[in-house]
């Protein structure tokens, strides 16, 4: 498969830029952000990326989604992270969606992914429990009780949580933490009894939560999947939400580093343009190759989601692994080059930066996948 | 050093110890660790408290709030050596500087060189005593790393200049009582050649001051507008048209100071402070190989650029010390302050992220990390000290 | 890709995979580790071994040392497409290229797009066959990357041009038998304007040639002396005066090659190279935690820049490739494989320093490990890469 | 203690300087390489450093040394980096002697360090076993044989191996591999029956040896030090070791560093002088910093041997780890701005890119150190 969108990629991509760019430029999020929004996002505008497909896009037809692919998911992605743009589209659109399609019984499917297509159901993944990314270490105890489940234990950064109708709930039904055996996915309704929900107001303006579960019952067929059995499905939900984050990762880099480019070439000091400091042309060369690598990375864990999730474990911890850098560097050298402008609230720059901070943390960060790809690979 | 000298410098030593003991109330022997634990003086000033008010009085008494200025100026006229032995003792027993000041750090030394007797018994004692709060009027909107662009005017008018535009980044000029700011006294002159050195009293007529948000969130800086401010001739430092000179002497200073931020130790390892949150493996060691390595890394040139500045002050009391290499070192120093935030960030994962609940304490933790992405702007540029540094150090062509 | 294109290519897929299967010999189905493996052709060429003649002949005779090219030149006429089957099909059985040439991937294309009729008819069959061995006259000693400083004259005379001056950095000078070479037609000219690309017989009288001592040890490097040497002006290729562009086009294919370096898989992970001298933990990794994320970073820039350059590829068949983009390519690549060779020594420890020890294969990792320091100089510097970058596709001002 | 030379250290510099620049520049080293010496040092110039008291710097006046410390041991290696003159100072004067000033009874001392100061005694410290400096990691055996003992075992990378006339040969008594207890250090007559010496030609083209012990028959009186309880006596002799390679790391930076400005003020490229482009220069300025902060470093290192060698772990660690990466950076960038002509045997740039090399892989690399720092520092 060639790494270059095919037509019909290109023209999602523009009609996706074309709605966002104008629907939602960074000022939207700082709106929200300044207006202390009590959702944080835009209700009109999720309906309309409903409407257009979007909410649905990876639902298969026959429960009123596009049934297009990761490819097609990321490219969205991107698009969003031009603008900052806050939605559930990763939350709701890619990362439960996949969770119900790919582990979903039949009645779940009917029941939840026609409502993310039309865009009237939000959902979301709660999976940390710690400071760090680290599935395996979920702890959040279901014990049997009758035919059902108790759930007891909290979830932090779970995005979307002070929203979102439905959880996806990484559980422990047997083994230590650590251990690969013994998780389990639960839907759990946001209204059951016993469910907490903090909004937490995060450092880039978007929506979060910490969720607490006390005592929550649930009936059995409340299982996304397997009883005990859970961390392969869990892996391919989280390589595609890392996937989808790794192409904002880039959206975000390349936007933050175009308006850095446009800084260089009308900013003046001492009698020329910054933008022909050597010195300056240099790093903003090396940023732009480091960027132009990791699109090709991104590209290829997407087409290696698309192909085959299972196998695509490598492919997508070096996306993720390259994104978190080239973003981090990338919003780091715009600041900078912005100058004091760039330090001001005033000015876009920041948001980006803040921005970069939380996807780099979203599902592992660089250390994270760095460290995955070295165990993989045997030493 | 004599004999002689050395043993009257021990018995400094045990003089100075013997009155801090007796003088520093306990709860001055502790970090900072909010604005109001920090006493700025000034005409409006508060104390936080009662200690605070105490360790205040007692050191201004002995001139201590100034040290190593002279006496008649309010100061404690101690030596280098005696002045050395005096921060040691205090930096043993933790405690607090007395009074933070721009006209401590700035403005004294400035004065101290350039000024006319006038100028000096006028403002030093003030400075000394906390009665006067001072900012800074440098950077311009549109000047950025250029300083020496500025754009603010001071048009001669008989005995007076008026002065007209505006400065960005002056911290707490909302609090401040005097500034001292550079004006253009000669639009013809080349850019470094019409600048002076100015003094004014904030409550003149026709100065503003707005606060400026950061992208951490509420700070210090403030935009100063100058709409036709009349300020006496005799308030110029040093000769009129050759501020550039006091600017320069005044950046070298401040640079000093920035540079110091990265060479703090923060009490527990940042490897130990990791651990509390990411964890430990099997071995006992920090459960993110990664990150673990960034930080040794980090130790490693934190504690070189400790020994650097450590070196580079014995290196300046041997009158061997190259005047631009502060400028290597704010250099450094605040690129590694940088990192050391980066690590904070990445350590403290989801924790560190929040930006307003009490339990982040209103987002400390990420608002002091972008608030360190100003280290490198600041006080000149890392591009610009990289620049003084091929040119004055390394004498590079065209640099 | 109508479906019976795609039928057609399957169909030469499995063709040339039968007939591949048939015709290599299973000695040239392993990777090259040595000189004498790669035959580079020439008047006085040598086989090191039998199957390498087998090898080079059959695909010879079907035109496949040059598969992409014209049959009239002795090429093999396969579509772009054709000739991606053909590599991957040889890829897959680790089929050694036939026949290594500087012929084949400089001067050809540049005859091919720049050459006129008598030219392409005269030099490409005798490439393609393997008879003429070319080597490169571009850099001169004192122009370094600066390359259009070049003085090698060439003063007309009748119908001939003579050559005075010299190059550095030709490879294989000394074995081979044809130079393609950059002169100075014009010293008048502005300095892109005055240089002409010209062909001659490296037996001409008043051409010699030196080997080059590298830091790693002996290299394939010669600096060529032309001392009055007369060749006609017909074999300058294109325009008198407009070599340039010829220069231009060429440097283009070189860094595209030259990028490719820091691709290539090396077999086994770095990271288990490493740990087989320097041990595991009791966790099972490596027994050198900063070392292994070095590696694992390099793993993760390494991976990712061979999705960039399949898109790369990819990338220009579909026509939205940036020209300047092989220069991009060209300097991370050769960045990382100086990063590779870092951590090949690191990882090697003490016994990757000896220098002339059997047991070493004579300093083998060692002298690698130096030669690829000037990755980053040969065909463009680093510097001058991130130059075009930010001129050609930043369009940064004054780059 | 201020962090600046006395009048009498810069005094010895000096004197150090003008007779290894004048004696011994870098084209000493390469006729020594290249008319392939057997000893592949000067014994005349040793016997200079002898009677200039440099080659008993660190023996104590009663047994004909200079009596002078660590910083002067430094101050000499750093000037021996900036010319990369092969010489047994190292190995004999620093390390050797330390080892026997630190552990050796007094018929030790009296018989071994006046021959040292007098230059007619080369002796050197065995120690690496494996591809890495893993002193702990020692397992050449030690059995006890009668009275004696029986080496048995084989150290690679003995800098002077094939010139010492005694060795200091960390083996094992006791413990398994990795184990502090059970480490004794022996000396051994490089002539002893049963020593096979291989010298090997290195990359640096300074000199080292690969050396095997076959049953060699040894003493009692030959343990320096105690039985088993090494391990902290090589602590110290190691850290010394490293302080020493740190300076001369610290000389060698300098001086390439030095160089390459000197280049880059000479060299025309595009009608400039490369020195005139702001990259470069800002690439120069941040090499000049890296150079000033290790040589501060060192200093610290070197000061806090004098004054406690048993204390002066972590700011050795800090200082070999930072000497590491500032010299590998330093020749890095030498052979870069020097272009096509530094990648060429007849400039000298390689050389000191070999020698650091070596330099780094004596008595652990950086990643070592960092390593230690770390386990020191509790994480």
């Amino acid at each position: 498969m060639a790494l270059v969108l095919t037509e019909e990629q290109s023209m999602l991509r523009d009609s996706a830029r074309g709605l966002i760019s104008d629907k939602a430029p960074v000022s939207h999020l700082r709106h929200l952000r300044d207006s202390k929004d009590p959702t944080g996002f835009s209700k009109e505008l999720w309906q309309s990326f409903a409407e257009m497909g979007y909410a649905g896009l990876l639902v298969p037809e026959e429960f009123g989604g596009s049934g297009l692919g990761f490819m097609e998911a990321g490219i969205v992605t991107e698009e969003i992270g031009r603008t900052l743009m806050p939605s559930p589209f990763l939350a709701t659109s890619v990362v439960a969606a996949s969770a119900l399609n790919r582990g979903g019984s039949a009645a779940q499917k009917s029941e939840y992914l026609p409502k993310i297509s039309n865009g009237s159901l939000l959902a979301t993944l709660a999976i940390d429990e710690g400071a760090k990314h680290r599935p395996l270490q979920t702890n959040l105890q279901a014990v049997r009780a009758g035919n059902g489940f108790k759930l007891s234990g909290a979830k932090a950064l779970v995005v979307d949580g002070h929203v979102a109708d439905l959880f996806i709930v990484a559980a422990r039904t047997a083994g230590a933490a650590g251990k690969r055996e013994g998780l389990t996915l639960f839907l759990v309704n946001s209204k059951a009894k016993g469910v907490a929900i903090e909004r937490t107001i995060m450092v880039d303006a978007h929506n979060a939560a910490r969720i607490e579960f006390a005592n929550v019952e649930l009936t059995a067929d409340s299982v996304l999947g397997e009883v005990d059995q859970a961390a392969g499905l869990l892996d391919g939900i989280l390589d595609i939400g890392r996937g989808a984050v790794a192409a904002e990762m880039v959206g975000l880099s390349d936007e933050v580093f175009g308006r850095t480019v446009e800084y260089l070439k009308n900013r003046k000091q001492f009698g020329k343009l910054i933008g022909e400091f050597q010195a300056l042309q240099h790093r903003a060369a090396q940023l732009y190759v480091d960027i132009e690598i990791t699109r090709a990375a991104v590209m290829k864990a997407l087409q290696a989601l698309d192909a085959d999730v299972a196998k695509a474990a490598s492919a997508v911890a070096v996306a993720k692994a390259r994104a978190g850098t080239t973003a981090t560097r990338a919003v780091q050298e715009g600041v900078q080059m912005h100058g004091g402008m760039g330090m001001t609230d005033q000015f876009d720059i920041g948001f980006f930066m803040k921005r970069a901070r939380i996807c780099e943390e979203l599902f592992g960060d660089a250390n994270y996948h760095t460290e995955q790809l070295a165990r993989a690979r045997g030493y | 050093m004599s004999d002689s000298e050395a043993a009257d410098l021990e018995t400094f030593r045990s003089e100075t110890r013997a009155w801090l003991e007796a003088n520093c109330p306990p709860e001055m022997r502790k970090p900072a660790t909010s604005d109001a634990d920090v006493f700025w003086g000034g005409r409006n000033a508060k104390f936080s408290s009662e200690p605070q008010r105490i360790w205040f009085e007692r050191m201004r008494d002995k001139g201590w709030t100034v040290p190593d200025w002279p006496k008649e100026y309010g100061g404690g006229g101690l030596s280098v050596a005696e002045h050395k032995v005096l921060r040691a003792e205090m930096a043993k027993m933790g405690a607090r500087p007395p009074l933070s000041s721009f006209g401590i750090w700035m403005l004294g030394p400035a004065l101290l060189k350039y000024g006319n007797d006038a100028q000096k018994k006028e403002h030093l004692p003030k400075i000394a005593a906390g009665e006067i709060r001072w900012c800074q009027g440098y950077s311009e909107p549109n000047a950025g790393s250029d300083l020496a662009s500025l754009q603010t005017r001071a048009e001669s008018d008989g005995d007076d200049f008026v002065i007209t535009g505006s400065k960005i980044w002056t911290s707490y000029a909302n609090y401040a009582d005097w500034i001292f700011c550079l004006v253009r006294t000669d639009p013809t002159a080349k850019k470094h050649d019409g600048i002076s050195f100015i003094l004014f009293d904030m409550t003149s007529k026709g100065v503003t001051t707005k606060p400026i948000l950061l992208i951490s969130g509420y700070s210090p800086f403030c935009e100063t507008f100058f709409d036709g401010v009349r300020v006496p001739k005799s308030h110029v430092v040093g000769t009129v048209n050759r501020g550039w000179d006091v600017a320069k002497y005044l950046l070298q200073h401040e640079r000093a100071m920035i540079s110091g931020m990265g060479e703090r130790g923060v009490g527990r390892p940042l490897g130990q402070i990791a651990a509390d949150s990411v964890g430990t493996d099997a071995l006992g060691r920090l459960d993110d190989a990664m990150l673990r390595g960034q930080i040794a890394s980090f130790d490693v040139d934190e504690a070189a650029l400790a020994a650097c500045a450590e070196r580079a002050v014995d290196l300046a009391k041997a009158g061997q010390a190259h005047p631009a290499f502060s400028s290597a070192m704010k250099y450094y120093g605040t690129e590694l302050n940088k990192r050391r935030y980066e690590i904070l960030m990445s350590a403290g994962g989801v924790d560190a992220l929040e930006w307003e609940s009490e339990r982040s304490r209103q987002g400390a933790r990420p608002r002091a990390w972008l608030r360190t992405k100003a280290n490198s702007i600041e006080g000149g540029t890392s591009e610009v000290m990289l620049g003084i540094v091929a040119k004055r150090i390394l004498d590079l062509p065209g640099a």
